[in-house]
């Protein structure tokens, strides 16, 4: 495999999106950590982009990078949150975890470490957001109509559920 | 794609889903300009009308050969139209359950948006039942996930509603990104997300690799939809959501949900692994080659449903874990594949029966739990003697998901049995945890009527029957007497209408 | 052309994966727990990316499929969000561990 | 008369149904009733046995049970055996009916009483006109319900309870042995009518082996119902009954079917000698054996029982060594006369209220009648000559000579000195020397009660002499006619002369002795053995069977019982519980399981696809 | 009109609760009287039945056949595949079951007067146990057969944990799941055979598993047809209840309602005999004939052990719960004998020990009525305080310990007849148990009747009275029929016997 430009950046976003994660796992603040996860998301917005899809790139950092995280950070605010998040000790059940994990991503990575389907000719990174376009408006109108009204509800549920009521906020 | 191309199909078929949504759409209108005084109760009969156009709708679409739309986005087949029937029958009886839930805390001032969500949670899985199109399938899960995660929690100033809702949202976004996972791998290997091609793909796969890594996302899916469905593994999630949930929920939980679990897990396993190569050779399916998967499951669920079913004081407790247990009978029916004779209609009849008894069930729940305000068993004490027909209609469903002869669930149960011994090898095995399973199930299920017979009641309020729920209880009564007494009032029209589901995958 | 080879993407989403569970398993604030979640649908993204373009028969579906995901995840997270904000306000805890009133 | 035959059993039957339907509202008319209807029996029965004498046998059958092509006949037959024992019976029983009127006078549940005895004469001449072996069968052990019912009469006393419980134990447990029998010998036949049974037996179908087993077998219920050494303890412990059923059933009928079993099943037993030396030793056994026992009992009742149980071993013997005529011959003159020391002792009992000959004497005075009837019997039992028991007693003597079993032979003349002794010991005490008894009043008893003892006096001295060596063998030739090959025995035992005159000097010999210890007293009871000593107490206590059984078959069960139920409770039921322990045990690690963690539930599931998964990587073969 | 009679028989019983049903609560009498009436039309109808069949009408005339249910959707194949039928039959055995069913029925239903509470649900289920019983005698296919079998679990549960004694739950429970099990396996062996052939007709099936026929599915091959015949025969023997499948029985009859376990022990126990030779000898009569000595192994186990344990109980009803096993034993001594004795035996056992068991409950109902206990210690002396109860009393335990001229010698005879034919090893084992049969009932009924009057049970004018004669005479007169004039038992049996025999090949 010789060493290409691409393959660097690869190594590079993967690097940081993998220690990303780690760094979520290790860190005890924990706005920390979502902190950490952005990088995370920034560097898989970035290997979006070396697959050339730029749009769903774009996508990625704006609701991920940005609004997720973010309402993530409101949330962790409004919660008022404990600075830290001790992980419980629970020996036996993490052990448990990580051989269950461990096996999980052997069994995964055998199947997917050689996987290397000759790579056929796709322009998908030629008006990428065209592309987009026209399949989710032909093909996928249904599910986009459907996805509205999943937005819709979760519009509606954020409301019922976060809502200060009046009579609640008269008590406190 | 022009204006005149998206007129060109056959939006007629999609009525049902216009239905409801614009219904959702109208109750969620209403309920914002209504002003506050208003009892939202009424709401539900707007919904509850919703549902009766949809499924006559659906009832008027039934001769129609099998439509598909947008490239199988949406496909109104015979599995489709059977199982849209099922979830807006039961849609039906809990939104009456839900008109007369008078909790003693909680829900009045979300009445509204109980009902709007409610229904747009059938529209996801109505979608998930008529779609060959992975994504969509995909959205329509995820959109009765959402509506449900927050029907859960809309008691909000119940601690109960509150732990069970993050419980479910937590357990639930695992699922989705488990199932997500899985998906993608097929998507991986087919190279396509419609159902239809992807069949062809798979059943032409040779490669070992691939199909391991189809293997891989067999299980990935089928684990993350076992969530829905609350299988093993994925079923713990359901006592504690069952328990903090308002009772209807706990009924929609329980069987739409349910439905709409098993439907996406036939829709896909059947669309795509059932003709799958399962092996190098292309000489085995995959799921012939690896059913013994799903039957270690579902007699794992079975196990677990039961067993711990013994020990629950707390009746919603105690109907997950039998919900859990019901899992497991109808993935026997999965992981044989019926045989190969009875699968659908023995899926289809089953969940009928398990919509009409869990649902009678849970009206009774309901009913005495929201005038004690407690969920212990012993709420039924007395019942016998306090109500006896009331007694007598808990008995019907009580024996009906025992699997007592007379009564819907044991031809259900009937019918699973003979998709397990037809075969050569018969799965003996699982037919006996099956078995077994149903005889530790007398135990906590006749416990129940030890109480509503044999012991004394503490309280002599008069129980008050409201007339919806009075309806909910009349028509599952006598549609678990009439289907277990003459099943083939269900049984011919299935077949009648619907045939052999042969229409299942093909794609025009 | 060579680029990264596809199983370089597949085997960076299964770790994201695994952190991400883990992460989602372990972690006793709610919030973190549910960005755990969203890393997971995130390494399925970059899966279903991965395939668009270096699958068996490329296409754009998969980075259309991989919008709705964006979308749902972002939709879950906020009635998440929403519903541990009601649990907040009852209980004044965002501890996954503490949430045990139902049990057995 | 002989078709109308079946009458004679009805007439019984139709006492006990009256009486007990009309639920002791007829008290002591009841009697009347019995005694009418039996009277008719007796005299239907005699008319059937002269008509027999003119004509053969008669038999009718009808189909009683089809058991898929074979057919099970019920019905009856009149031969020379049957008819003759049908007259005993009847004849016992009405006399003791009559007796029991004036001995039962003022018993509370006296037409009850009647009732039974009508229940029991019903099933004896049911028993003996059976035509085949299962309707014998059927009787055979109605016969024991009519024992049963007749000892536990006083229902309160648990002497009485006990006894009639072990009667129909003991009895049972023969009658299990002939049942077994009767089917081997159905298996082995093809039939249960005796005339199908004896030609297929002489045609030899079964093995010899066989022949002695089935025979055996069927001694077996003989010796449960005669009262045979092992199975003899119940009939002493029966004397709890009311005296007249003692007269009735445990001396002249009930006692006497096993022997007149073994006489019905002659034929097969011929087959088979060991079978025959079977039934001969354990006669002889029983005979010297019950006799000893005899020797030292206190009860006069106890007395008589054992020396019915000592006769009955005798007429086996004499069955044994082929002595058919002697066998029968001895049933019958016993019947008569030891129906007679009952009914006086009876008599006796009902004067003075005891049973304890230790309590008795002096007696000869007060009880005119009751003294010299009793002195008949007691010569009759101990062969004086020229009484019945005298022509009878010879007979077996002669029948055991002839066969040649010396030792058995020995044994016949021991055990008929020891009668002589015995009976006369009960005598003496009872009429001689002083009154030890506490009643000073004793009255006669009355003469409903002297009158069947007259007759059966009457019977006991004369029904010797259808027999004799001098008058001509007229029952034994008519018992053989038509037989003769069957039976294989002689209408009569020749021996020599000497056995006669020695038989008669031994029960002069016995009753001398019995004189000098218990009448003149010249000799000291503790003449032959001191009272405590090891010899006489075995004897007291009957050698201690009763202990030995209790001991051994009654512990064994009784353990075997409790084994069992530590079974039921801790195996059966310990299968049970351990099934739903761990049943709930699995809930329970179940529900320990779900600890309300959410992030617990997520891990399992993961856990759950991991382990699929796992598995599936290992054992897929999609990887090579 | 002949064809409805059958329908007519098993669903008469439905009149009697529509009466029940609508009298108000408290009408105890009349209550009690329409629970009473309910029960006629199926005694009259049978009876009516059982005249035809003595003056000549062939039974087979009564059947009815409708089609039901069709699972799947085989039509292509062949339109009568997994078609399920509502068919009833008759044949000389089912006719005697359905007389003892209605006799027993409409017995118990006076014995009955001894309820204390809740009339009306006592009778409405009583009703439906009933209907239960007489379909599972009637139907002529398994599953019709099986959902009978199931309806007569139902109601008794409820009337065993409801009327029950103290430890009455417990009971029911027991029985609820040992027969629960039971049924399970049946339904298991029933659904395989209905999977692999696609019907459930009985005779359908004794053609295809004898003669062997195509099978369009996989076909049941030799080693399975083994296991068929073993799990009819276990789940068959929980029925009956053979040791060790027989604990939850002890229980019920020392807890249920007297008047219950009349119909427990006169009926319900017999349906494990009647599976037992219409399936698992008549549908697998090769099995069956090899499992033979299995059987009867298992049937001399019962009859000693249900002996031995009868001997040492200080309860009454514990007593005659262990006798009932060791009489079932009996029952499956004959049925193992394999030939026309032995089987014939064994159904005149069933019949014989229902009529000796529902006699021998019956009393103990009354005597419960009148002393508040069925301990044997504290009874005794019985016959001065109520001496024709304590007749009945010994007149039933002679029958039962099969005294000749009652219908149990008749049973126990032709068993051991059969028996000592084809095993007579066993057999010889077994005679012991007649021993300890007349000792475990002589000591129990005596300690009741004979002995010292216990000042329990000194109250005069205790005897049976009025009504409580009919059962108890009828049910003798019963005994006492069969016993004397056996035949009368023995003609409509021989058919069914003779068919059996020839499917055992001979004798």
């Amino acid at each position: 495999m010789t060493l290409s430009g691409e393959l660097i950046a690869f190594f590079g976003l993967a690097l940081v999106a993998i220690l990303g994660g780690v760094l979520l796992i290790t860190l005890t603040k924990v706005v920390h950590m979502v902190i950490a996860l952005v990088f995370t998301f920034l560097s898989i917005a970035g290997i979006y982009l070396l697959l050339s899809a730029e749009f769903v790139a774009v996508v990625q950092i704006l609701i991920y990078s940005g609004a997720i995280t973010i309402v993530m950070l409101f949330g962790i605010m409004l919660t008022k949150h404990q600075e830290s998040d001790e992980p419980a000790k629970g020996g036996w059940g993490k052990i448990t975890l990580l051989l269950a994990i461990a096996g999980f991503a052997v069994a995964v990575y055998l199947g997917i470490y050689n996987l290397d389907i000759p790579v056929q000719p796709a322009t998908l990174h030629e008006e990428n957001t065209k592309q987009i376009g026209i399949e989710l408006f032909s093909k996928y109108v249904i599910p986009f109509e459907v996805m509205s009204v999943l937005l819709l509800v979760a519009l509606v549920g954020a409301i019922v559920l976060a809502k200060k009521d009046d009579e609640e906020g008269d008590q406190s | 794609m022009d204006w005149n191309t998206m007129l060109s199909y056959n939006w007629g078929a999609m009525m049902p889903e216009f239905i409801i949504l614009g219904t959702a759409m109208i109750l969620s209108i209403l309920d914002l300009f209504w002003p506050k005084h208003f009892n939202r109760r009424k709401l539900a009969w707007l919904a509850l009308t919703g549902i009766i156009l949809a499924c006559l709708s659906l009832i008027s679409l039934l001769s129609f050969e099998s439509v598909s739309i947008l490239s199988d986005t949406f496909r109104l087949d015979s599995f489709a139209k059977a199982f849209k029937l099922l979830l807006l029958f039961g849609a039906g009886l809990i939104i009456l359950l839900a008109e007369s839930y008078e909790p003693q805390e909680g829900l009045h001032e979300h009445r509204g948006e109980f009902y709007y969500l409610f229904l747009t949670a059938l529209l996801g899985a109505m979608i998930m039942s008529s779609s060959g199109d992975l994504i969509t399938l995909f959205v329509g899960l995820e959109l009765l996930s959402l509506s449900s995660y927050i029907l859960v929690g809309i008691r909000k100033h119940d601690l109960k509603s509150n732990e069970a809702s993050m419980k479910y949202v937590i357990n639930g976004g695992i699922s989705t990104a488990i199932t997500l996972f899985g998906m993608s791998y097929l998507y991986g290997v087919t190279g396509s997300v419609n159902l239809a091609e992807m069949s062809r793909t798979m059943a032409a796969l040779t490669d070992g690799q691939l199909q391991y890594i189809m293997g891989l996302a067999f299980f990935m899916v089928f684990v993350g939809l076992s969530f829905k469905i609350a299988a093993a593994p994925f079923h713990m999630w359901a006592p504690d959501v069952y328990e903090g949930a308002p009772t209807p929920v706990v009924a929609f939980l329980s069987v739409i949900s349910k439905i709409a679990g098993f439907v996406i897990i036939l829709r896909i396993f059947l669309s795509l692994f059932q003709t799958a190569s399962g092996d190098v050779f292309g000489a085995l399916d995959f799921l012939e080659k690896n059913n013994i998967y799903i039957a270690s499951l579902a007699g794992l669920t079975i196990i677990i449903g039961n067993v711990i079913a013994l020990r629950q004081q707390n009746l919603k407790r105690l109907f997950a874990y039998s919900s859990i247990a019901h899992a497991g009978y109808l993935l026997v029916a999965v992981a044989t594949l019926g045989g190969g004779y009875f699968l659908m209609d023995t899926v289809w009849y089953y969940l009928l029966a398990y919509v009409l008894m869990n649902i009678g069930v849970f009206a009774v729940i309901q009913l005495l739990s929201s005038q004690s305000g407690s969920d212990d068993i012993s709420i039924l004490a007395g019942l016998g003697k306090k109500s006896p027909y009331l007694a007598i209609a808990f008995t019907v469903f009580i024996l009906s998901l025992a699997g007592i002869p007379g009564t819907t669930g044991f031809i259900g149960k009937l019918n699973i049995f003979l998709g397990t011994f037809i075969t050569e090898p018969g799965h003996f095995v699982l037919a006996g945890i099956m078995i077994a399973g149903t005889i530790v199930s007398y135990v906590y299920y006749f416990g129940l009527l030890v109480q509503v017979f044999f012991r004394p009641f503490h309280s002599d309020k008069v129980i008050k029957i409201r007339s919806g729920l009075y309806t909910v209880l009349i028509i599952c009564v006598i549609g678990t007497i009439i289907f277990g007494v003459a099943p083939n009032l269900a049984f011919d029209f299935i077949h009648d209408q619907f045939g052999d589901f042969t229409d299942f995958i093909s794609s025009k | 052309m060579t680029g990264v080879p596809l199983s370089a993407y597949l085997v960076l989403a299964l770790v994201l994966f695994c952190i991400g569970l883990y992460g989602a398993l372990t972690k006793r604030n709610a919030v973190i727990v549910l960005i755990s979640i969203e890393l997971m649908l995130n390494a399925a993204n970059i899966n279903l990316v991965a395939f668009s373009k270096l699958g068996v028969t490329p296409s754009i579906t998969g980075q259309v499929f991989s919008l709705f995901t964006i979308t749902i995840a972002a939709a879950e997270a906020a009635v998440g969000l929403a519903i541990l904000m009601s649990l907040y306000r009852n209980r004044k805890t965002v501890n996954v561990d503490e949430m045990d009133i139902m049990k057995h | 008369m002989m078709e109308n035959a079946w009458l004679i059993p009805i007439f019984p039957l139709v006492t006990f149904l009256v009486l007990l339907l009309s639920g002791g509202r007829l008290r002591e008319r009841g009697a009347y009733i019995g005694i009418i209807c039996t009277l008719a029996s007796f005299i239907l029965s005699l008319l059937v046995l002269m008509e027999r004498f003119k004509e053969p046998t008669y038999k009718i059958t009808i189909d009683w049970l089809s058991i898929g092509g074979t057919q099970l006949k019920a019905g009856f037959e009149i031969n020379q055996l049957n008819a003759l024992m049908l007259v005993i019976v009847s004849l016992v029983s009405l006399l003791v009916q009559l007796y029991s009127k004036g001995y039962m006078k003022g018993e509370e549940r006296f037409s009850t009483f009647y009732a039974y005895l009508g229940f029991f004469t019903f099933a004896m001449l049911g028993l003996v006109m059976a035509p085949n072996l299962l309707q014998l069968y059927f009787f055979w052990e109605l016969v024991g319900v009519g024992s049963f019912l007749l000892i536990g009469f006083y229902y309160y006393k648990q002497e009485a309870k006990n006894a009639a419980k072990k009667a129909f134990i003991m009895t049972r447990i023969g009658d299990v042995g002939l049942l077994v029998g009767i089917i081997l010998l159905f298996w082995g036949t093809g039939s249960f009518e005796y005339g199908e049974i004896f030609q297929a037996v002489q045609s030899g179908v079964i093995s010899n082996e066989g022949l002695t087993l089935i025979a055996i077998l069927i001694f077996i219920g003989a010796v449960g119902k005669s009262g045979q050494f092992p199975l003899h303890s119940w009939l002493p412990d029966a004397m709890e009954g009311p005296t007249p059923v003692s007269a009735l059933i445990h001396a002249a009928t009930m006692v006497a079917a096993g022997v007149y079993l073994v006489a019905t099943m002659f034929p097969l037993f011929l087959a088979s000698s060991a079978a025959m030396q079977v039934v001969a030793i354990t006669g002889g056994f029983t005979a010297i054996f019950a006799a000893s026992i005899a020797l030292v009992q206190k009860d006069v009742k106890r007395v008589l029982a054992y020396s019915t149980v000592s006769q009955l071993g005798f007429m086996m013997l004499a069955l044994g060594t082929a002595g058919y005529v002697a066998g029968v011959f001895h049933l019958m003159t016993h019947a008569f006369f030891k129906a007679l020391l009952f009914l006086a002792a009876g008599s006796v009992i009902h004067a003075i209220h005891t049973q304890d000959i230790e309590k008795m004497g002096g007696l000869w005075g007060k009880l005119n009648w009751t003294g010299p009837l009793f002195l008949t019997g007691t010569l009759a039992i101990s062969g004086f000559p020229l009484l019945s028991g005298f022509f009878s007693k010879d007979e077996i003597l002669m029948a055991a000579w002839e066969n040649g079993n010396y030792l058995l032979f020995a044994l016949a003349v021991i055990t008929s000195f020891l009668t002589a002794f015995y009976m006369f010991r009960l005598f003496f005490m009872i009429f001689t020397g002083e009154s030890r008894s506490q009643v000073k009043q004793v009255k006669e008893s009355p003469s409903i009660m002297l009158l069947p003892m007259l007759v059966l006096a009457f019977l006991a001295v004369i029904s010797g002499y259808v027999q004799t060596p001098w008058f001509g063998t007229f029952l034994g030739e008519w018992l053989m006619e038509g037989n003769e090959t069957l039976l294989g025995g002689n209408s009569h035992s020749e021996g020599p002369v000497w056995i006669m005159v020695m038989a008669v000097l031994v029960s002069l010999a016995g009753i001398f002795l019995a004189y000098m210890i218990y009448a003149k007293k010249k000799l000291p009871r503790s003449w032959l053995v001191q009272e405590n000593n090891e010899f006489y107490r075995v004897l007291d206590n009957k050698y201690y069977i009763d202990e030995i059984y209790h001991f051994t078959v009654g512990y064994a069960i009784k353990g075997l019982s409790l084994f069992l139920s530590y079974i039921e409770r801790f195996i059966v039921g310990g299968v049970v519980s351990t099934v739903t322990i761990s049943i709930e045990g699995l809930g329970k690690i179940g529900s320990k399981l779900q600890t309300g963690q959410v992030q617990r539930y997520g891990m399992i599931a993961f856990l759950g696809l991991a382990v699929l998964l796992v598995i599936f990587a290992v054992t897929g073969g999609y990887l090579r | 009109m002949n064809v409805y009679l059958l329908s007519l028989l098993v669903f008469s019983p439905l009149l009697g609760i529509v009466m029940v049903a609508l009298m108000p609560k408290k009408e105890e009498r009349t209550i009690k009287q329409f629970g009473f009436f309910g029960t006629l039309p199926p005694l009259f109808l049978s009876f009516f039945l059982c005249s035809q069949y003595y003056s000549g009408v062939a039974l087979s005339l009564f059947d009815i056949k409708v089609n039901w249910i069709r699972f799947g959707n085989l039509e292509v194949y062949d339109p009568k595949l997994f078609t399920v039928n509502f068919e009833l039959g008759l044949d000389g055995l089912s006719l005697i079951f359905i007389l003892l069913t209605t006799i027993i029925s409409s017995l118990a239903a006076i014995a009955s007067i001894y309820i204390k509470q809740e009339w009306k649900g006592y009778y409405l289920l009583f009703l439906i146990l009933e209907i239960g019983m007489l379909g599972v005698f009637t139907a002529e296919n398994l599953i019709l057969f099986f959902i009978f079998f199931e309806m007569t679990l139902i109601p008794a549960f409820f009337l065993i944990g409801r009327w029950g004694f103290l430890e009455r739950e417990k009971a029911s429970y027991s029985f609820l799941i040992y027969n629960g099990i039971g049924s399970a396996v049946l339904l298991v062996v029933i659904l395989i055979l209905f999977a692999r052939t696609g019907t459930t007709n009985i005779a359908a099936l004794t053609q295809m598993m004898t003669m062997g026929g195509v099978s369009l599915f996989a076909p049941i091959s030799g080693s399975m047809k083994y296991g068929l015949c073993l799990a009819f025969l276990i789940a068959f023997a929980v029925k009956l209840p053979v040791f060790p499948f027989h604990s939850w029985m002890v229980r019920v009859h020392a807890e249920a309602p007297p008047s219950i376990v009349m119909i427990h022990a006169g009926v319900l126990l017999k349906i494990g005999a009647y599976g037992i030779i219409r399936f698992g000898m008549g549908i697998f009569p090769e099995q069956y004939k090899s499992l033979a000595f299995t059987v009867v192994l298992f049937g001399v186990l019962s009859f000693l052990y249900g002996a031995f344990l009868a001997l040492v109980q200080t309860d009454f009803k514990l007593v005659l719960a262990y006798s009932s096993i060791s009489h079932m034993g009996i029952v499956m001594m004959g049925l193992g004998a394999l030939n026309e004795a032995g089987i014939q035996g064994a159904i005149f056992q069933v019949i014989s020990h229902g009529l000796i068991a529902a006699l021998l409950f019956f009393l103990v109902g009354v005597l419960y009525e009148r002393t508040g206990t069925t301990m044997l210690p504290k009874l005794g002396g019985l016959a001065k305080s109520m001496p024709v109860f304590s007749g009945f009393m010994l007149a039933c335990g002679m029958a039962s310990l099969g005294l000749p001229g009652m219908s149990g010698f008749i049973s126990e005879f032709m068993v051991f007849l059969g028996l000592f034919k084809s095993q007579p090893t066993l057999a010889a084992v077994g005679v012991i148990g007649l021993i300890l049969t007349a000792v475990y009932i002589l000591r129990a009924v005596m300690l009741m009747t004979f002995g010292k009057t216990n000042s329990l049970v000194e109250k005069e004018k205790w005897d049976l009275k009025g009504l409580e004669f009919v059962p108890a005479l009828v049910l003798l007169g019963l005994i006492i029929s069969v016993g004397v004039y056996p035949n009368l038992l023995g003609g409509p049996l021989q058919g069914t016997i003779e068919a059996m025999m020839l499917a055992l090949g001979g004798r």
